[in-house]
């Protein structure tokens, strides 16, 4: 498939019918997203592509499948371009925060203060103080504060697990506590809401006729996708991820680029709250409850691998999709709240199980 | 192998006898165990100096103390005249150092290419040139006679030989003045020997110095110039010549006596063994073909053949941890189901696999739980275990084999990477088992350990147990088996009687059409 | 007094049978009205009485489609929500925001596509964002329940008066307090010791089984919610307490039957009425179909309709009882 | 985590390479529980108490610090025998679920369902229909309901992960929506008063003064130790969950074992819905929120690795102890909810960083 791989056809081949055998037997509970014949990061921007499409086939389908199931059900609402819109503004905050999630679950961590650190930054960035400042010298300052903000507690987070040897899970459980208890200090729990018109009206707006909110997301997964698979630091990501002990010896200092990568995912949180002050007019200590579930989901059920080492950006922007458009599709149709509960289980499952059944499939020759 | 190699030639000539490091007193210290008690070592441009020692001497710490991966208690570290703090691996790397380590320290889900080039990628402005990483990765690796491992592959899919080779062409990707080799040759069979051999060659002749750790001393006197004897953390001799040093001599240094390194006297079998396993048959596409053997209880039958052959996917086919695609497997006349552990479990076939780490150690545990993990229900009545049994029986075994350091509670991850293969072996020891499917078993393990374990294998057929025994090693499989069975590219090309056919003739058979 | 209220809050939610008696001629199927619902996760009693209290509303009436969105605390979930509903071309919006601040922007947005939108419970941010206000009496059912309770300790100025609240991120949740504060202030009174819980019973027991080692002695406790509080009576009745009463908040059925039956420590309640919804349903469709208010003479659907918060006790538990929810 | 089973030892290399990270001197993140030289479950109940405290000495100093604030500050409070055992009360139905899941993650998954399946198990044992049958023919049959609809829910998450290779965070992912949703549909949202009398008597009464819950909650521990520490399930499941490779070329059956632990947690979670029914006297589909957060939180801080392979029942106790003791101390000096969350934030670091400091210093002679 890949140039580098004509060079021993039978060795390729050999590998690929091995992963066919083995699935069946074996007990593994991480396969998920393991297709060992696939090729790798190949050379050239059409093997990219097809390879990127082999490896998410399982989630093209599902989502295609759950479209077909919204334009049935919900016929001229759901394919219209408003619903499209709705569907993309819905998933670009969380997406961009699952964006920077995929750094650090793919550096072997994990983060569940996501959500906790958008609260923070969107209280920060809208007190009366900073609103003042913003509306006397522009709309950068709302902006970087809650840029700041969240890159700080990112820091925090990456300080207390590489240097501290907090485990990751615990770390950023208390920043989740921590930065949601402050948030709460410091707007008081009332929900402050923005009165600096530029900044809406740009953030509210729209460019080419995509609201800014959707080309946000577009730049940081395209930013976010070059930085994990065609830079040093990506490839560092996956060997911090993969083998920290290797990585060491090789010379990367592991620690350092742990820190990076929480504030990676704080930065994240930071634009992604500006994105939810935008569309929500308002900073407020209950922004982003429960993201970090929402984000790991949309992670994982992307294709990263939750223990690290493996990663996808293209993966996760489709796993939020399938989560937003899910929920759209269930909106647009009345279903019993608690039945949508269910299904949504029942969903998640299934999706899961194409994406396997596809992607082994679409890999093997 | 020999035989291939002709000269010593290109060595040592011209070069220097200039001092490139020096260790003096070096002590390292880990919680209840004293790894390094006092290591002095120097090494000199060019040469190829070979440290020796049983397994847990020691080796691999002090190894890694040089790469900056353990930090010393005690010592010094002179580099070309220089005293150095080698605080952390990329100070060690910075002063031209580089490694192969004893366990390969690749990242599993980067490529080849990615993996030779990390932590000093080819990049402009923070963005890999990947052209450049995969152009210069495939001449490293055609510089070690292996152009055809693909450089775009996940490392993980390469079997251990081929990693082996990626992580020599990560340590010659750097512009190492001294290369520290933790037995490379482990998994790699004779042809790959010769092909490193030659590599090491090129790189004294340019002056970089190598330290070779091997337990097979015959490779020492091929490639060594200078060796360095350890024994229980501390230098026991330095500068000896490689080639003059008596091997009796050597041994003795490593184990304080002297051992006969040879194979135990093979036990006639009776002529009316029954047959306990049957393979006919059997096959696995791009794996191996149509692979029939039969086993009688007290034989042991052994495989050759070059890394790849195939023979270790045949050992996991018959064990059913692979499925076979065709073919048969009877243990006493009863078909196993294909596929099923479970079922070669029941039917009493047991399998040492060949990657301890992966397939077989549970690194976290304690030696003993790893010893009876296998045989767990004996310990135990109603579903509780008795620990007290378990331990003495785990220490009987690991006297025998000299686990070192001795007591049955440390975690495995501690020990040596010879000590941990004891370990593996003793887990199918213990098991009363009808087959033993034995994959590398002697594979980084020392001298004196290894003569027990030729021992206990030997007792454990005379016991009537079927034994399957796969080797690199070409005479070990010869000292060993009843019968050899000679794998080329997953067929196999000669079956019969051990005492028919001698170490030449196996070459031949294993290279005949592969050579490159 | 009780009874002034607006007619639709003394509808029953869950027998369906019962047919308005106000509404007269309003209640004829009229023009058909597509209207969408969204409230926060149900994750508490009293949020998911709101729900089926409004969906059986919308059964009752032959010419409403309701469209139920999923329950979220997500703000950015739920104005997506309301933007599917403007996509879908409903003709209203009944709205229970989480945030009332935080759904302003995109529930003016609706407006301004010409859906009706009535803001229920938790107050939008500007006016223009709802044709229509339906608001519980958050503040006074915290100054009810503190009046009661000083009237009931009779100017015993050293009592100990506990809190439990629900939610304590939730605007409501302060503004209960805030009333009930004023209220004990107004007696010579003060909360001496406030646990928030979660609107839950499971939260309602931990909260008061901490907070009856945290105060040894106490004379009344209010606590906010009467789903959380079947939790705090089990934790009392576990601790073996008496020595005070108890008010509680919302009304339920179980807790209105407590009263009257007399045996626990539960004395009153103050309603808060999880009928909302089914109004907001009720004054979306008149607004749809431009109806006016029954008996309002008024031609216009007011603009605000506050729901007043009273206090059940003993005496005139069985006026409520029928209409109280079952949690 | 369970590192793939495919019968290849190339990848199989891999995944355990990364296993290697743990050395002393590395960067590991997940080093909080590690600490090289000690030897672990020694054998011997000398030698168990003394490597017991040795590895839980930072959560005893941790609980014991956050009982002398506890004294400080609330004086003749909180050193009640009355407020101690409230204080158990409260941590016995967390702890109960806590010990199912140190079997879930020491065997190398996660199980996010917990608090869904209790819910579900709390409202199926209070239908009318089960509560009449419980009223004619005893407290049992809500009992074994509870147990029963716990260990089915088990069962499913069990097979999802072990057969068909759904990745055990989207599973039992599902699970949750799903079994909350089946939860409300059950219950149509109400709150379900139980009036069996016999079944409140019972389980909310006392035993030689200690209420029949704490009763439960050391029982389900002692036995959960001894399962654990004792017997060749619990060999297995650290077997499973430090290599589940090597366990299947053991001769371990990996996916059965894999399912039994499924089960085992939701068994828990029915036991603790039945502790938490008789607590609040009610089934409610809204027990349970966030059991998933608090139970991996308590598991993990007590010492169990989540990446699976090493697990302590005792660490896990001392993990619930810590959380509860706590909340009540908050609660008893009336601390508003936003300091709390941030004190908690700060107090969680602290007792991670103590026990790490204070158990490497116990374990190194
Ligand atoms: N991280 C560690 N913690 C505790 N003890 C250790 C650790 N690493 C090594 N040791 C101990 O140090 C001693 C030396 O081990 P080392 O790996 O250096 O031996 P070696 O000479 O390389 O042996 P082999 O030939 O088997 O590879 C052994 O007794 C081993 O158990
Ligand atoms: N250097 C290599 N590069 C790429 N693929 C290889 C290489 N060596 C072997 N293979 C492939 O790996 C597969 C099996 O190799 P493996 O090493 O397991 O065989 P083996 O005979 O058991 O060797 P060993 O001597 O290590 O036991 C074969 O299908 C072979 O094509
Ligand atoms: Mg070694
Ligand atoms: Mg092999």
């Amino acid at each position: 498939m890949m140039s580098e791989e004509v060079a021993r056809p039978e060795t390729a081949t050999a590998s690929g019918d091995k992963v066919q055998d083995a699935v069946p037997t074996t007990a593994s509970t991480q396969s998920t997203t393991r297709q060992p014949g696939a090729p790798r990061n190949g050379g050239g921007a059409l093997s990219i592509l097809r390879t990127g499409m082999g490896r998410n086939v399982g989630l093209v389908v599902a989502l295609v499948l759950l479209c077909i199931v919204g334009v049935i059900t919900a016929g001229d609402t759901f394919a219209t371009s408003a619903n499209v819109l709705t569907i993309l503004r819905l998933a670009a905050v969380v997406g961009v925060v699952s964006i920077g999630m995929t750094f650090v679950i793919t550096g072997g961590g994990i983060d569940l203060s996501v959500g906790a650190m958008l609260a923070l930054a969107s209280v920060w960035a809208t007190t009366l103080a900073t609103q003042q400042m913003a509306a006397d010298y522009g709309v950068i300052f709302m902006v970087s504060t809650a840029l700041l903000v969240g890159a700080a507690c990112g820091l925090v987070n990456g300080l207390l697990v590489a240097y501290g040897k907090v485990v990751p899970f615990i770390a950023t459980l208390a920043m989740l506590a921590g930065a949601r208890g402050l948030a709460e200090i410091i707007s008081d729990r009332k929900t402050q809401i923005i009165t600096v018109n530029p900044f809406l009206d740009f953030f509210g707006g729209s460019f080419l006729g995509v609201p800014v909110l959707v080309w946000m997301f577009v730049i940081v997964a395209a930013l976010g996708w070059v930085l994990l698979n065609r830079t040093t630091f990506g490839r560092r990501t996956f060997a911090v991820g993969g083998n920290a002990e290797a990585a060491r010896l090789a010379g990367i200092k592991v620690q350092r680029h742990t820190v990076a990568l929480y504030v990676l995912a704080g930065l994240c949180c930071g634009i992604a709250a500006v994105m939810l002050m935008a569309r929500t007019t308002t900073g407020s200590s209950t922004h982003g409850q429960l993201y970090e579930l929402d984000a790991i989901a949309a992670v994982v059920i992307g294709g990263t691998l939750l223990s690290g080492g493996r990663g996808t950006i293209v993966g996760t922007v489709f796993g939020v999709l399938i989560f937003t458009t899910l929920n759209n599709v269930f909106t647009l149709n009345n279903l019993s709240i608690s039945a949508q509960s269910v299904a949504k289980g029942l969903i998640i499952v299934i999706a899961v199980l194409l994406q396997q059944r596809l992607a082994a499939r679409a890999t093997t020759p | 192998m020999s035989s291939q190699n002709t000269g010593v030639s290109g060595k040592g000539d011209g070069v220097a006898d200039e001092e490139l490091l020096r260790m003096t007193g070096i002590v390292k210290e880990f919680p209840g165990v004293r790894a390094l008690d006092g290591v002095d070592l120097d090494v000199r441009r060019g040469e190829v100096h070979c440290l020796l020692g049983q397994n847990g001497a020691g080796k691999s710490t002090l190894i890694r103390v040089l790469t900056g991966a353990h930090q010393p208690d005690q010592g010094s570290i002179v580099v070309n005249g220089n005293e150095v703090a080698l605080n952390s691996p990329t100070a060690a790397i910075d002063l031209g150092i580089a490694a192969i380590y004893q366990e390969l320290d690749l990242v599993p889900d980067l490529t080849v290419a990615e993996n030779v080039f990390l932590g000093h990628e080819p990049a402009r402005f923070g963005l890999t040139r990947r052209h450049e990483v995969n152009t210069r990765a495939r001449e490293l690796l055609k510089g070690l006679g292996h152009g055809e491992i693909p450089v775009g592959r996940t490392v993980g899919l390469l079997p251990a030989a081929g990693q082996q080779v990626v992580s020599m062409a990560r340590a010659l990707s750097r512009d190492a003045q001294l290369i520290v080799m933790d037995e490379p040759s482990a998994v790699l069979d004779s042809e790959e020997v010769g092909n490193l051999f030659r590599v090491i060659r090129d790189l004294t002749a340019r002056g970089v110095a190598v330290i070779y750790i091997s337990h097979r001393l015959e490779e020492i006197r091929e490639i060594g110039d200078r060796v360095t004897v350890l024994k229980d953390g501390a230098t026991v001799a330095t500068g000896l010549d490689a080639r003059q040093t008596p091997t009796s001599e050597l041994i003795r240094l490593m184990t304080g006596r002297s051992i006969e390194y040879v194979f135990p006297p093979r036990a006639t079998l009776p002529g009316d063994a029954q047959t306990v396993l049957e393979v006919t048959g059997l096959s696995r596409p791009r794996e191996f073909e149509d692979i029939g053997f039969e086993v009688r209880a007290g034989e042991i039958v052994g495989f050759a053949g070059l890394v790849g052959s195939g023979r270790s996917e045949v050992l996991e086919t018959v064990y059913g941890a692979r499925k076979a695609a065709t073919g048969e497997v009877r243990v006493d006349g009863v078909t196993l189901r294909p596929g099923r552990v479970q079922a070669a479990v029941k039917a009493g076939v047991g399998l040492a696999p060949e990657e301890r780490k992966s397939q077989a150690l549970l690194l976290d545990e304690a030696v003993y739980k790893n010893i009876t993990v296998s045989t767990m229900q004996r310990f135990a009545s109603g579903g509780f275990l008795n620990g007290h049994a378990e331990k003495k029986a785990a220490e009987e075994l690991t006297k025998a084999l000299d686990v070192r350091p001795p007591g049955v509670e440390h975690p495995v991850r501690n020990l040596s990477g010879g000590n941990q293969q004891k370990v593996v072996l003793a887990r199918w020891l213990l098991r009363d088992c009808r087959v033993l499917l034995l994959d590398e078993p002697t594979r980084g393990v020392d001298v004196g350990a290894r003569s027990e374990i030729y021992a206990l294998i030997r007792k454990l057929a005379a016991n009537g147990v079927a034994i399957v025994l796969v080797s690199s090693e070409v005479e070990e499989v010869l000292g060993l088996a009843d019968r050899v069975v000679v794998m080329r590219e997953g067929r196999a090309v000669h079956t019969g009687p051990a005492h028919e056919i001698d170490e030449h003739r196996v070459l031949d058979l294993v290279m005949e059409g592969s050579a490159v | 007094a009780c009874t002034s209220n607006t007619p639709e809050a003394e509808k029953t939610s869950d027998t369906g049978a019962t047919q308005a008696v106000a509404g007269g001629k309003n209640d004829e199927p009229g023009k058909k009205v597509k209207i969408g619902f969204s409230a926060p996760a149900a994750d508490h009693g009293w949020m998911g009485a709101i729900t089926k209290a409004t969906q059986a509303e919308a059964k009752k009436f032959s010419d409403v489609e309701l469209v139920v969105a999923e329950g979220t605390n997500d703000v950015n979930l739920q104005i997506s929500q309301v933007e599917t509903f403007i996509n879908q071309k409903v003709d209203a919006i009944v709205l229970l925001p989480f945030d009332g601040a935080a759904l302003t922007a995109v529930a003016t947005k609706a407006m301004d596509a010409g859906i009706i939108v009535v803001n229920v419970d938790r107050e939008f941010g500007s006016t223009f964002a709802a044709r229509t206000t339906v608001l519980g009496d958050n503040k006074g059912m915290g100054v009810s329940a503190g009046t009661y309770i000083c009237q009931e300790l009779k100017g015993k100025t050293d009592a100990v008066v506990a809190e439990i609240a629900g939610i304590d991120s939730l605007p409501l949740t302060q503004a209960r307090s805030q009333g009930f504060k004023e209220a004990l202030a107004d007696c010579g009174l003060k909360v001496s010791n406030r646990v928030p819980a979660e609107f839950t019973v499971e939260s309602g027991e931990k909260a008061a089984a901490n907070l009856l080692q945290a105060a040894p002695k106490i004379d009344a406790i209010w606590n906010h919610d009467d789903d959380q509080g079947v939790g705090v009576l089990a934790a009392i009745k576990n601790s073996g307490r008496k020595e005070f009463f108890m008010v509680g908040g919302a009304g339920s059925a179980n807790v209105m039957r407590d009263i009257k039956a007399g045996n626990t420590v539960m004395r009153a309640t103050v309603i808060y009425p999880s009928t909302q919804g089914a109004d907001g349903v009720r004054l979306a469709r008149l607004l749809v179909q431009k109806k006016s208010l029954g008996d309002l003479v008024e031609v216009e659907v007011p603009r605000t309709v506050q729901l007043y918060a009273p206090v059940v006790t003993k005496d005139n538990v069985d006026q409520y009882l029928p209409t109280a929810f079952e949690s």
